[in-house]
């Protein structure tokens, strides 16, 4: 995505052209069980850490053998890694992300986006703390790259959870330092990423958490912090129709009544939330 | 075969000026109310949204008397070709939506159609009442796809209550009421034609139609609310099968929708009678699907009557 | 993904013994009325058919009292996942089915169930008559999605007329009698009610829903017809919602239909209430669809409630 | 297809076994406007000439970017090259032939055949004579290979009519000589392939015609034949969702009422029918 980018809401929204653009896939890695599209899309703005763009592709998509995919689905920008550019991370997990992970280099894609909210990067004089689990990491590269490049000379290696070694690869889109847990031991501390974060929270209170992963570990995240004061911002997911506000099927409880994750998030404050565990996120 | 929105030929505000219940309007293409958020959009897209608005006049969200949380999540799952949706209505309510909506709405740079809906006829009556002399508000859409609280039953299902609703509310206002009927009806024409007969402007059609699905897992349903509203390209062929026998029935001005995501549907449903078409579920593909759907409809009519890319070639 | 229909372990029967009405059926896999013609598939496929007889009953075409020719071509038209048809009940007549059909059916390794129609409550009453006592007939299916000439109204649209034509017939004969519910109604679910309190035993849906299409040419209506009946995957949200409600209605048994292709489907409608499931459309694009869809089922069976493959993994 | 044909219906009919199968495109031939597809199908029975059989590719089928193919196609078994093998000629018409003469050697499709009533062989002693139009010719070649190998010996060249060259690039499909017009003059008569057939009736009319081919065509030589007496078997066309007689939706109308084209023809007797012109049969 190129250069001028026009931003709202505190400097977290970079606007979005307002069609969906047709981008192209330029490059193809696969990071054990993730892959990662590189996308073309000159007229594209840079996104804010945190905002998501919705994806198809321009072919087979909208029918296909099995039933679907029909409507886009939402990503997050996980990197820019040029003007004009975007990065993404993705699993497969369905028929949507099935033919996304399918596509090569050279393939075209609908890309409507950069869309939501971001991360507030203001952290009042605290540490940043990024934790993320399985693709929820994708942000946090992002993230973590602007909170490098802002000079952040402290930053504390991200704390990522994975299931196994294969998804652990993921952790290699994170550039400036990241400590990994796995579920079953393979790589880094055996067991949750939440014991990590308990560990930094003990040496030091004073941070800013950013979160982002599956519903049960931001409900743990969310918890931790909420019991000891820290301030966490967390990227949530939930089923998205249109990804700008059209549909009202993305909303999620917040303290306040429903929100639509899509323009109202998908970045919401701890404090926001009763809980993290979103009805029919599905992960 | 041509691929779905190529976005070609969306630069230029499509040209087709059409006539709607005296209002005029650039092209045919309004949104399906419920399914385009402009106040939301603004905030996702800025000013260019209102650049480029893809609609000729714009359809608000259903409005109630009172405020509306919504059902709970999930609300969408996705078919074949098209959407369960269950949402619920959330809005603001009346008052919410005159001091929030409504003065935002009016900036916009096409009519407004507020569409509105009550429990009782006396909560519609009071609807169309609060925006009977609003300035802003070009036409009213009355949505009776739901029950009566004191009969129970789907009020726009029924013939007569639909016309017993329309009697009450004709004489509140000189706006055009146009009446958004159910396709979840035994018999959708006879409804419009009761419509007519107590004094509607024009008719929509055809709003969503129930569905369900069970979540994959548990084998529940998956939806929050159960059921839901079945819409886009999964429902074509049935919208154009009620827009023609209800076309067929009455005389008034017909806002058709149901599936559209070319300009060829479009123009499906304005050969069966339509005067306006709206844009749903297609415009959660992609925001400007209305601008596009109305250059594609120029387009065919720039060809005439020529088969065109969609007609097979002959041996 | 797995692709659909791999056509893998139908060799054997599926064994998922099923009672329906009394009936003893290997698997509650059956026919929709008028997507599958036994006769016709035993002299392309032979013994063949016989011996691999895809239904665990099988349900015939719509048997009127006069010889029907049925409507003018074309007949069919494609859509997304799914067919309109305008097929028009072509049929031999009562008498030409006694004569010429039914015994060529009564050699099928499977139950008969006898699918009549009339114009009037009177002519049902002849076909429900001419079938009661029949050895070879095992239940009867009443198709009341037709206009009542009389009234011109749908008979099983309307709870009402639904109730005295079952009552008319109730008493002609002791066969179990199933009443195929029209999806184009506001309240199936109260048809249904009114169907058991006169005395149905069994209710199935859903039949086709009105539709149309264009000529891609001539933008005129493609079917000869006109209109048609849209049946297949399209309808699937749509028919699982009624068939929920339906069995959240009555306590009859159901059969459920529309737009089943895999076991999967099958499984949600028994989920949603049904005994039996019948796969209509399908068959047009896998004689043996019925077996596939039943050994799918067995095979969902056995895995008990585990995920499947259907179900996403978790991150 | 392979050898131990059962057949019915005067031997006109091989029966097809009851389950759609699954076979292999073998071979893909481009002949001008035409696409030649050779397919393995071992458990398939020699089709007679004129059967016909469904077919679907094995995957982007129900469904699609666009809206369909969702039902299988009709396709005339124009050749059996091999035992256990089938030819047939495609043109790109629509999405159902789009996709299926995108298959290449190696890709599956679904087969279901073979269906139908074939041609009836018996001539009573007069000259068979073949008149087919634009991709009307496939069934032609399997009844020219047919009436070569039982030894006709004096066996006229088919009549063959095409629109232009590309199209007349089909004729090589006959094996035991053809005659070309073509409606653009670029190959062969200038003219149309009734004006062949009436060359040759005038020649001599003791022939016994076999015609397919485009409606207008099929009723010209229908009315040709009926006018000098000349018996005439016609392969139509028309809409089929199943072709084994399930939907009843492939009807044509006959002198006797409707019939279903798939059960009771493709072939029919020109005495049978009043008209060749089937309403929707679309080209
Ligand atoms: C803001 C945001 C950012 C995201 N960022 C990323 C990212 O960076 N990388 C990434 O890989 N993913 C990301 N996701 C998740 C991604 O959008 C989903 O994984 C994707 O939508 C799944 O689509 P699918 O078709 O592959 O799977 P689906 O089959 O759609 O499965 C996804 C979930 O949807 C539910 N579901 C199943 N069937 C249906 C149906 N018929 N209709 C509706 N729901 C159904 C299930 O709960 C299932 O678990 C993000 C999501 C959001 C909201
Ligand atoms: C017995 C028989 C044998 C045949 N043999 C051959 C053969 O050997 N080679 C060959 O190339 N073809 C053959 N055909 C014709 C072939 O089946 C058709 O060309 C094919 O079905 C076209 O499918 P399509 O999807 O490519 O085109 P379609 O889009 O289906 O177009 C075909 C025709 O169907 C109509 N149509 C358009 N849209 C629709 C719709 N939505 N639903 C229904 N109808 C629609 C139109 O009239 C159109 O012209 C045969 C047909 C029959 C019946
Ligand atoms: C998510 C969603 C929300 C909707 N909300 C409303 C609504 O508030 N009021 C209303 O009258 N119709 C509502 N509808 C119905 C649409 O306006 C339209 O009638 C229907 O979706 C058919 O058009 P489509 O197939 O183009 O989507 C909604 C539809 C969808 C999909
Ligand atoms: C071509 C066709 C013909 C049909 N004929 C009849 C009929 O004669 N009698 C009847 O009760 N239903 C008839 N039906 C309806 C089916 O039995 C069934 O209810 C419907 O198709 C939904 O199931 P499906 O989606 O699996 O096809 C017909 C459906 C089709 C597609
Ligand atoms: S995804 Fe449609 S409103 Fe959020
Ligand atoms: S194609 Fe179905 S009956 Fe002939």
């Amino acid at each position: 995505m190129s250069a001028t980018a026009t931003t709202t809401d505190d400097g977290r929204r970079t606007l979005s052209p307002p069609g969906r653009r047709r981008a192209t896939v330029i490059e193809r890695r696969v990071h054990g069980s993730y892959v990662v599209l590189r996308v073309a899309d000159p007229e594209g703005q840079p996104a804010r850490p945190g905002q998501f763009a919705m994806l198809a592709a321009a072919e087979r998509w909208g029918g296909g053998d099995g039933e679907r995919p029909f409507l886009p689905r939402a990503f997050s920008v996980a990197r820019i890694p040029a003007p004009g550019e975007a990065e993404f991370l993705l699993e497969d997990v369905g028929p949507g992300t099935e033919r996304l992970c399918e596509l090569e280099a050279g393939d075209a894609l609908w890309l409507l986006g950069p869309l939501g909210i971001g991360f507030g990067l203001e952290a009042g004089g605290r540490r940043p703390l990024l934790a993320g689990g399985g693709v929820g990491i994708a942000p946090l590269a992002i993230l973590q790259d602007e909170l490098a490049a802002s000079g952040a000379a402290d930053l504390a290696p991200a704390l990522l959870g994975f299931r196994d070694a294969p998804h652990a690869e993921g952790a290699a889109l994170l550039r400036h330092g990241a400590r990994v847990a796995t579920d079953d031991g393979s790589v880094g501390h055996h067991g949750r990423v939440t014991e990590l974060l308990v560990e930094e929270l003990d040496r030091d209170e004073r941070a800013q958490v950013y979160a982002c992963g599956p519903p049960a570990m931001l409900e743990a995240v969310r918890a931790l912090c909420a019991e000891r004061d820290v301030p966490v911002q967390l990227a949530l997911e939930s089923g998205m129709a249109c990804g700008y506000g059209a549909c009202f099927g993305c909303v999620v409880p917040t303290k306040s009544g429903y929100v639509r994750l899509c323009v109202d998030g998908p970045v919401l404050d701890g404090e926001q939330l009763e809980t993290a565990l979103v009805p029919g996120a599905g992960h | 075969m041509p691929a779905i929105g190529t976005g070609a030929g969306i630069d230029a505000t499509p040209s087709l000026p059409t006539t709607f219940c005296g209002i005029e309007l650039a092209h045919p293409i309004v949104n399906g109310s419920g399914t385009f958020d402009a106040i939301a959009a603004r905030r996702a897209f800025g000013d260019a949204l209102v650049e480029q608005f893809p609609f000729s006049a714009f359809v608000s969200k259903t409005v109630t008397v009172a405020p509306r949380e919504g059902n709970p999540p999930p609300r969408l799952w996705e078919l074949p070709g098209g959407l369960i949706n269950s949402i619920g209505l959330p809005n603001k309510g009346l008052d919410g939506y005159l001091t929030h909506d409504l003065p935002e709405l009016a900036r916009l740079p096409v009519p407004l159609i507020v569409n509105v809906m009550g429990f009782t006829r006396e909560e519609v009556a009071r609807l169309v009442d609060a925006f009977a002399e609003r300035e802003e508000v070009s036409a009213l859409e009355l949505n009776v796809s739901c029950p009566n609280v004191e009969t129970g039953l789907i009020m726009g299902a029924d013939p007569g209550e639909t016309a017993k609703l329309v009697e009450r509310v004709r004489p509140l206002t000189a706006k055009p009421i146009i009446v958004k009927l159910t396709p979840n009806a035994t018999d959708p024409g006879a409804v419009a034609e009761a419509a007519e007969a107590a004094g509607a402007d024009a008719l929509s059609l055809i709003n969503t139609i129930r569905g369900m699905a069970l979540d994959p897992r548990t084998r529940e349903p998956w939806l929050g609310a159960g059921t839901g509203g079945v819409s886009g390209a999964t429902v074509r062929a049935i919208a154009l099968a009620q827009v023609q026998e209800v076309a067929r029935r009455v005389s008034l001005p017909l806002v058709a929708m149901g599936g559209v995501q070319r300009g060829r549907d479009a123009d499906d449903l304005l050969r069966a009678g339509a005067t306006l078409v709206a844009v749903g579920t297609e415009s959660f593909r992609d925001p400007l699907a209305g601008r596009r759907v109305a250059a594609e409809l120029a387009e065919l009519r720039r060809e005439g009557s020529n088969p065109g890319a969609d007609a097979p070639a002959s041996t």
